[in-house]
């Protein structure tokens, strides 16, 4: 069995980021393991875990309100700012697997969710590429560079096959210079 | 801490103990502070009987969230095994008995017996006495059982590192939030200084 | 050569997708040839002949290696058929094992269930591979298995051909093993 | 990966890479090593190919000399270092890099790791692109086990990406081995 | 007992409260019609997510029906629900005997008497008959009146009671489920578009007439327009949107249900050539008379006159250019008028399965009955040959309940429909050559002895039989001026069964389908063996030897 961490599981970790919903009925609230949650009133927002929200939109019990970054002119903008950079641009680091699961279930929250769907997806491919773009250049000597603001989706993507590769150089290194 | 910090705390355990090529130290306190509320939480939950829909829905709430931190904590406990498994032939050596909580030392010594069998009855059994030991510390081939501690881990600093030399003669000036993909026997100290993070 | 039989032995480990059939004669072939070379080992111990000593001890040390990585290999594919699959061997793998191997497998599976258990009583560590999505799924059943006792559901009526909802913690491995089959 | 874990099966059939040596004294009684010879004894300057970890123990005792294999020799180095992409690797040594690796301990005037690393990184970038561009899976007869490894890696993340993306995932399926027996769903 | 439309929400709380700390409460019987799996599929989907553990049973007809009824052991079962089967049989002694409840959703009108009384069964019915009907059909029972010689057969417990007034049908059971769902404000995209499914299924199997369908068709389009998960417009015409995001045209939204107010009545033109596609539709065949020289010839006449070039019709339409497709309605109803074709639209709705795939409703029926009787096996398995019809058909219905919101399984049903369709034509216009169908005094009819040609194997299936002779009535109603429409029956012979099954189809000018009174009669009367256990009353399976004496009898009975 490898031990690695997989994209189901990265989706797991990032089910546990907070999100706004505007319920539909009165609660108490909710004691659960990881916290308290609660009161719950009609039509008043409370912040809940992502897991919780998306059970209760399933359950037609909330209205989910997606987060400041999923806004379409906001992602527009931090489009234009990834395109001009070299390296990558800040971004919630579960971008991809929030947004993956609120497309999936509150479709209907989120305004022009085709079009942010699209814009998400061409956002991830661009950072992508910059990864790509970097690796093109590696050599023997230039091997380790810095991937500041990596996003899970993107760290996903090297996290079996760049580890490995470094290994075998560095073991082809390893006995060169021990003599 | 509460127990939802706690709970942060086992995910992040997790995570390191996914990506990090050794055994590391088992989080006995937060295990067992999660499996008494997971038991506890668990059996409030089996003594309701359940006759309104409200409170269907409500357990089923609870359920679900109890679920997410069970499989949180056999994902960690499974990781954890495979890796004493890997362990079965060198515990001694590599002296990481001590990294095992007394659940997995048991569990490690029950593994070791069966396996051993296994080799006997299929195999060293029919070979001279001699050659029968598997403990390699006799054998000119003693295999590197080193769990391979330069395999190389994606890192975040916690801290501005400054400059760090690396295999390659490469040198890189690693500052605050910094990602790199490092061999870890060169990080390993300054984890544990918290100066960096396994991701 | 002597270590022909100990390369032929790990080669084949590559030729099936999961194991291949469990190869007994080569083993038991590879341990006499082992017991001669001791013999000839021995004898040229007694003769002082040092350097004939290491090569015969590397060759039968070679040839060890070889059949213990080939049981080892095989073993760590049981543990994560246990895991993955469930307590069961599936029928048609049950005849490519050895009858120490099958009996690793209960013992190991045995071990798993006990370690789990000490843990805690509400802890089975192989029920929940993946991450839990939802608490009920509807599963088709593909094989009669008729009625069966759940540990929360209680009995229940798996009939042939039909869809029922279910607690998905209940089902997880008579999923993995094909009996049922999760629709949505 | 390379990996030299004494339980490793690739690192066991790297081992038995054919390697020529040459005797440095006789040793008695050692002919069975080369059974083409019919001696019973082992002859000084006796040159034959045995399995690289017998060349090794030879070689550490001093009882043998390795000599350099051809695929590691200048004109092939030259040969690989002009275009690494295209080249069978495969063809040469399924455990071309490793055997390398095994064989710089011994081979003092061994100057080929480096170019080799070289080699490496640049199939490597080849074969990366290959993998994201998901073009034409027929590369795989090119590549050593190390390469394979590698690229079975980055298939695997390609094949989860879609999977998950496609919510499969929130589905449980059967484990794999049952999934390769069972029954396909095809129109009669 | 009878159980209104908004009583549903009641009874829906109602299992879900029986369900409460009990494990597979509820058992659903669900028969092998489109619009049931489309009823069972918005119904389960609502249950899933309020916990409510089911079963789901799938039954082909009442003896099937009546085995699983007996088989139900589990001590937790309380509550059964019936869509599209069970109201015109009479369980409830069984029910009562098992401490059962059971909830009717069958749009098969009228819903046996016995049912309506007994109050452990609950039919639902959307139109409000008032109980006297009830009544009345009941005296009629005791006064042994001539035309209701009824006898009880002692040994069988349930008694499908032929009504003599002959059956028709209400509602989709998919609507009034979708219905449910909508009052608890919990209906999603997938539920519509079943709803809409289900609704064309009852107009393409002769369940409802034109009229009914359009009525209820504006209901559906009100939703579509409505549902906030639908793009129903294009969001390229969202004000605040550049086009640099332009979805090609034609193409919609994944997912997203469509308006199509003018749809051409043309069968599965979406997935097949525009010519095949012509020459094989009912309504373009018969008003063409395709299985005539002339017929063939006239078709080619209106692609000329069309001005698409036959490489272009020949082709699949998917792949024509886009012109072509956009001027086709125009001009087909434009040269179509000169040919009496001037019933070409038809209003439906079109759902965007995946980035190539579009499908309308009717393409959906037909994939999905297609696979459902389907003659070979969908589900490959090591010995083809042991796997008994009854495995077959559950294995076929599995296929087709997961094809409705599955775009790769859909296409294949859309294959299996093509060469029924083939079938049907072919068939349809062998019989009307060969003079086959004559005349009896109030229907029509025709017999077809051998099954031999691998294409009749077809019709040994109840939907697959009712198109074919929708088919030839439409066929034999065109290709003679001011014909009177008549219903009409068609047997076709079964060499495995060695039996005869005889299916009958009213026309347009009856509204109640009382075939299935007429054959019981007649082969009571004969004392034929036969089986008549369908959900749906309008066929009969007869024993070979005794169908001569039984058509015999049927043809002569005098109403």
């Amino acid at each position: 069995m490898e031990n690695e961490i997989t994209l189901p599981e990265s989706e797991f970790f990032a089910e546990n980021t907070k999100i706004t919903i505007i319920p539909n009925f009165k609660h108490a609230g909710f004691q659960i393991l990881s916290g308290f949650y609660g009161p719950l009133r009609p039509s008043v927002a409370i912040e809940v875990p992502l897991w919780l929200g998306v059970f209760l939109k399933r359950q037609q019990k909330c209205r989910i309100i997606p987060p400041a970054w999923m806004d379409l002119q906001v992602l527009k903008d931090k489009f234009e700012e990834e395109r001009k950079k070299e390296e990558f641009s800040e971004l919630d680091f579960y971008y991809m697997e929030v947004s993956s699961l609120l497309l999936a279930h509150a479709k209907e929250d989120i305004p022009n969710h085709v079009l942010i769907c699209r814009l998400i997806q061409d956002l991830q491919d661009l950072r992508t590429s910059k990864i790509r773009n970097s690796l093109q250049k590696i050599t023997v000597e230039n091997l380790y560079a810095n991937f500041k603001d990596i996003a899970s989706i993107e760290l996903q993507a090297i996290r079996r096959l760049l580890p490995a590769t470094y290994d075998s150089i560095d073991y082809m290194r390893k006995t060169e210079n021990n003599d | 801490m509460s127990l939802a910090e706690e709970i942060l705390q086992l995910e992040a355990a997790l995570r390191r103990e996914k990506v990090c090529p050794e055994i590391l130290n088992f989080e006995s306190e937060l295990v067992n502070k999660v499996v008494t509320a997971i038991e506890s939480k668990q059996k409030l939950i089996n003594s309701i009987t359940i006759e309104t829909i409200e409170q269907q829905f409500e357990t089923q709430i609870y359920q679900l969230d109890l679920d997410r931190i069970k499989y949180l904590l056999s994902n960690y406990l499974r990781t954890r095994l495979f890796k004493i498994q890997a362990l079965a032939f060198t515990i001694v050596i590599t002296n990481k008995a001590d990294m095992l909580s007394r659940k997995e030392l048991a569990f490690l010594e029950k593994y070791y017996i069966i396996k051993t069998n296994l080799f006997k009855k299929s195999f060293l059994l029919k070979i001279p006495e001699e050659f029968r030991s598997i403990d390699h510390e006799d054998h000119s081939t003693s295999p590197d059982t080193e769990p391979e501690m330069n395999k190389h881990v994606f890192i975040r600093a916690l801290d501005t590192i400054g400059n760090c030399k690396l295999p390659n003669g490469q040198t890189a000036n690693i500052n605050k939030d910094d990602i790199y993909l490092l061999p870890y026997s060169l990080i390993k100290p300054l984890i544990e200084l918290k100066k960096i993070d396994l991701i | 050569m002597y270590t022909e039989k100990s390369k032929k032995l790990v080669r084949e480990l590559k030729t099936s997708k999961w194991l291949p059939p469990y190869n007994n004669i080569l083993i038991n072939e590879i341990s006499t040839e082992i017991t001669e070379l001791h013999g000839k080992l021995l004898q040229s111990l007694a003769s002082q002949n040092e350097a004939l000593t290491v090569l015969q001890a590397g060759c039968l040390n070679r040839s060890k290696r070889s059949v213990l990585a080939y049981l080892n290999f095989r073993a760590s594919k049981l543990e994560t058929l246990r895991v993955e699959n469930g307590p069961s061997i599936p029928p048609h793998y049950s005849h490519q094992l050895s009858g120490d191997e099958i009996d690793y497998f209960r013992k190991y599976s045995a071990l798993l269930q006990e370690y789990s258990q000490k843990v805690s009583s509400h802890l089975d560590l192989t029920t929940d591979l993946m991450p839990p999505k939802d608490l009920f799924i509807e599963v088709r059943v593909k094989e009669d298995i008729g009625d069966i006792v759940l540990p929360v559901s209680g009995q229940v009526t798996f009939k042939k051909n039909t869809s029922q909802l279910v607690r998905r913690e209940e089902v997880a491995a008579l999923i993995r093993q094909g009996v049922l089959q999760q629709t949505n | 990966m390379i990996k030299r874990g004494y339980w490793d099966i690739d690192d066991i059939l790297a081992d038995e890479e054919p390697i020529m040596v040459q005797v440095t004294k006789t040793i008695k009684g050692a002919g069975f090593l080369n059974p083409e010879s019919g001696e019973l004894d082992l002859n000084e300057h006796t040159r034959f190919t045995i399995p690289l970890w017998l060349a090794e123990n030879m070689a550490t005792r001093e009882l043998a000399k390795i000599e350099l294999p051809k695929i590691f020799g200048e004109s092939y180095l030259n040969i690989l270092e002009a275009d690494p992409r295209i080249i069978s690797l495969k063809d040469r040594s399924n455990y071309f890099f490793e055997v390398a690796t095994k064989l710089n301990d011994f081979l003092q005037d061994g100057k080929f790791i480096t170019p080799l690393q070289k080699v490496f990184v640049a199939r490597f970038v080849h074969l990366y692109n290959e993998i994201t561009h998901n073009s034409d899976p027929k590369i795989i007869k090119k590549l050593t086990e190390l390469e394979r490894d590698i690229y079975e890696k980055g298939m695997k993340t390609t094949r989860e990406f879609f999977d998950w993306r496609e919510r499969k995932f929130d589905i449980i399926r059967s484990a794999q081995h049952v999934v390769n027996n069972a029954k396909r769903f095809k129109l009669k | 007992m009878k159980i209104q439309l908004n009583d549903l929400v009641e009874v829906y709380t109602q299992i879900r409260q029986d369900s409460l700390d009990k494990s597979c409460s509820l058992v659903i019987f669900v028969g092998g019609d489109v619009d049931g799996i489309c009823a069972c599929k918005i119904l389960t989907s609502l249950l899933h997510n309020d916990g409510v553990q089911y079963c789901i049973i799938p039954v082909a007809n009442y003896t099937e029906l009546e085995t699983q009824l007996n088989d139900l052991t589990d001590p937790n079962t309380h509550n059964i629900i019936m869509l599209n089967c069970g109201g015109a049989a009479d369980f409830t002694q069984l029910i009562r005997d098992k401490g059962l409840v059971c909830y009717v959703f069958d749009s098969q009108r009228p819903c046996l008497p016995t049912n309506i009384r007994s109050e452990y069964v609950r039919v639902v019915d959307e139109t409000y008959i008032e109980e006297d009907l009830a009544e009345e059909s009941d005296q009629d029972i005791e006064s042994g009146g001539k035309r209701r010689r009824e006898r009880r057969d002692p040994d069988k417990k349930f008694t499908t009671e032929p009504d003599a007034s002959g059956v028709y049908f209400g509602a989709s059971t998919a609507g009034i489920i979708y219905e449910l769902s909508r009052k608890l404000n919990r209906g999603t995209l997938d539920m519509l578009w079943l709803w809409i499914v289900g609704l064309t299924d009852q107009l393409l199997h002769n369940k409802i007439d034109r009229g009914e369908y359009e009525a209820k068709m504006n209901f559906c389009v009100n939703e579509v327009v409505s549902n906030p998960q639908n793009i129903y417009r294009n969001p390229t015409n969202i004000q605040d949107t550049e086009d640099d995001f332009e979805i090609q045209s034609g193409q919609k939204p994944l997912n997203s249900i469509s308006i199509e107010y003018k749809d051409l009545r043309i069968m599965l033109y979406r997935h097949w050539s525009l010519y095949e596609s012509l020459y094989y539709s009912n309504y373009i065949a018969s008003k063409l008379g395709i299985w005539k020289e002339p017929g063939k010839h006239r078709l080619n006449e209106i692609l000329a006159q069309l001005g698409i070039p036959l490489q272009e019709c020949k082709q699949q339409y998917r792949f024509m250019k886009a012109d072509y497709k956009n001027t086709l309605k125009e001009k087909l109803s434009l040269i179509g008028s000169n040919y009496e074709i001037d019933d070409l639209f038809l209003t439906t709705c079109v759902r965007q399965y995946s980035r190539k795939r579009q499908y309308c409703a009717a393409d959906v029926v037909y994939s999905i009955s297609a696979l459902i009787e389907c003659p070979g096996i969908l589900e490959e398995s090591e010995h083809p040959e042991t796997i008994s019809l009854q495995d077959k058909w559950l294995g076929n219905f599995w296929v087709a309940h997961d094809a409705l919101l599955n775009d790769s399984l859909l296409e294949q049903g859309v294959n299996l429909a093509i060469e029924q369709q083939k079938a049907i034509i072919q068939q349809g216009t062998a019989l009307i050559d060969k003079k086959a169908v004559s005349p009896a005094s109030e229907f029509r009819y025709a017999i077809i002895n051998s099954d031999a040609l691998t294409q009749t194997k077809f019709f040994h299936h109840p939907l697959a039989l009712k198109k074919l002779i929708c088919f030839i009535m439409e066929a034999y109603q065109s290709s003679r001026k001011n014909i009177k429409p008549k219903p009409m029956v068609l047997c076709i012979f079964n060499s495995q069964r060695n039996t005869y099954f005889v299916c009958g189809v009213i026309s347009q000018m009856q509204d109640k389908n009382d075939f299935g009174w007429r054959f019981h009669e007649a082969a009571e009367t004969v004392q034929a063996d036969f089986r008549r256990d369908f959900f749906e009353d309008t066929y009969i399976e007869v024993r070979k030897e005794h169908f001569q004496a039984f058509i015999e009898q049927l043809i002569a009975e005098e109403i």
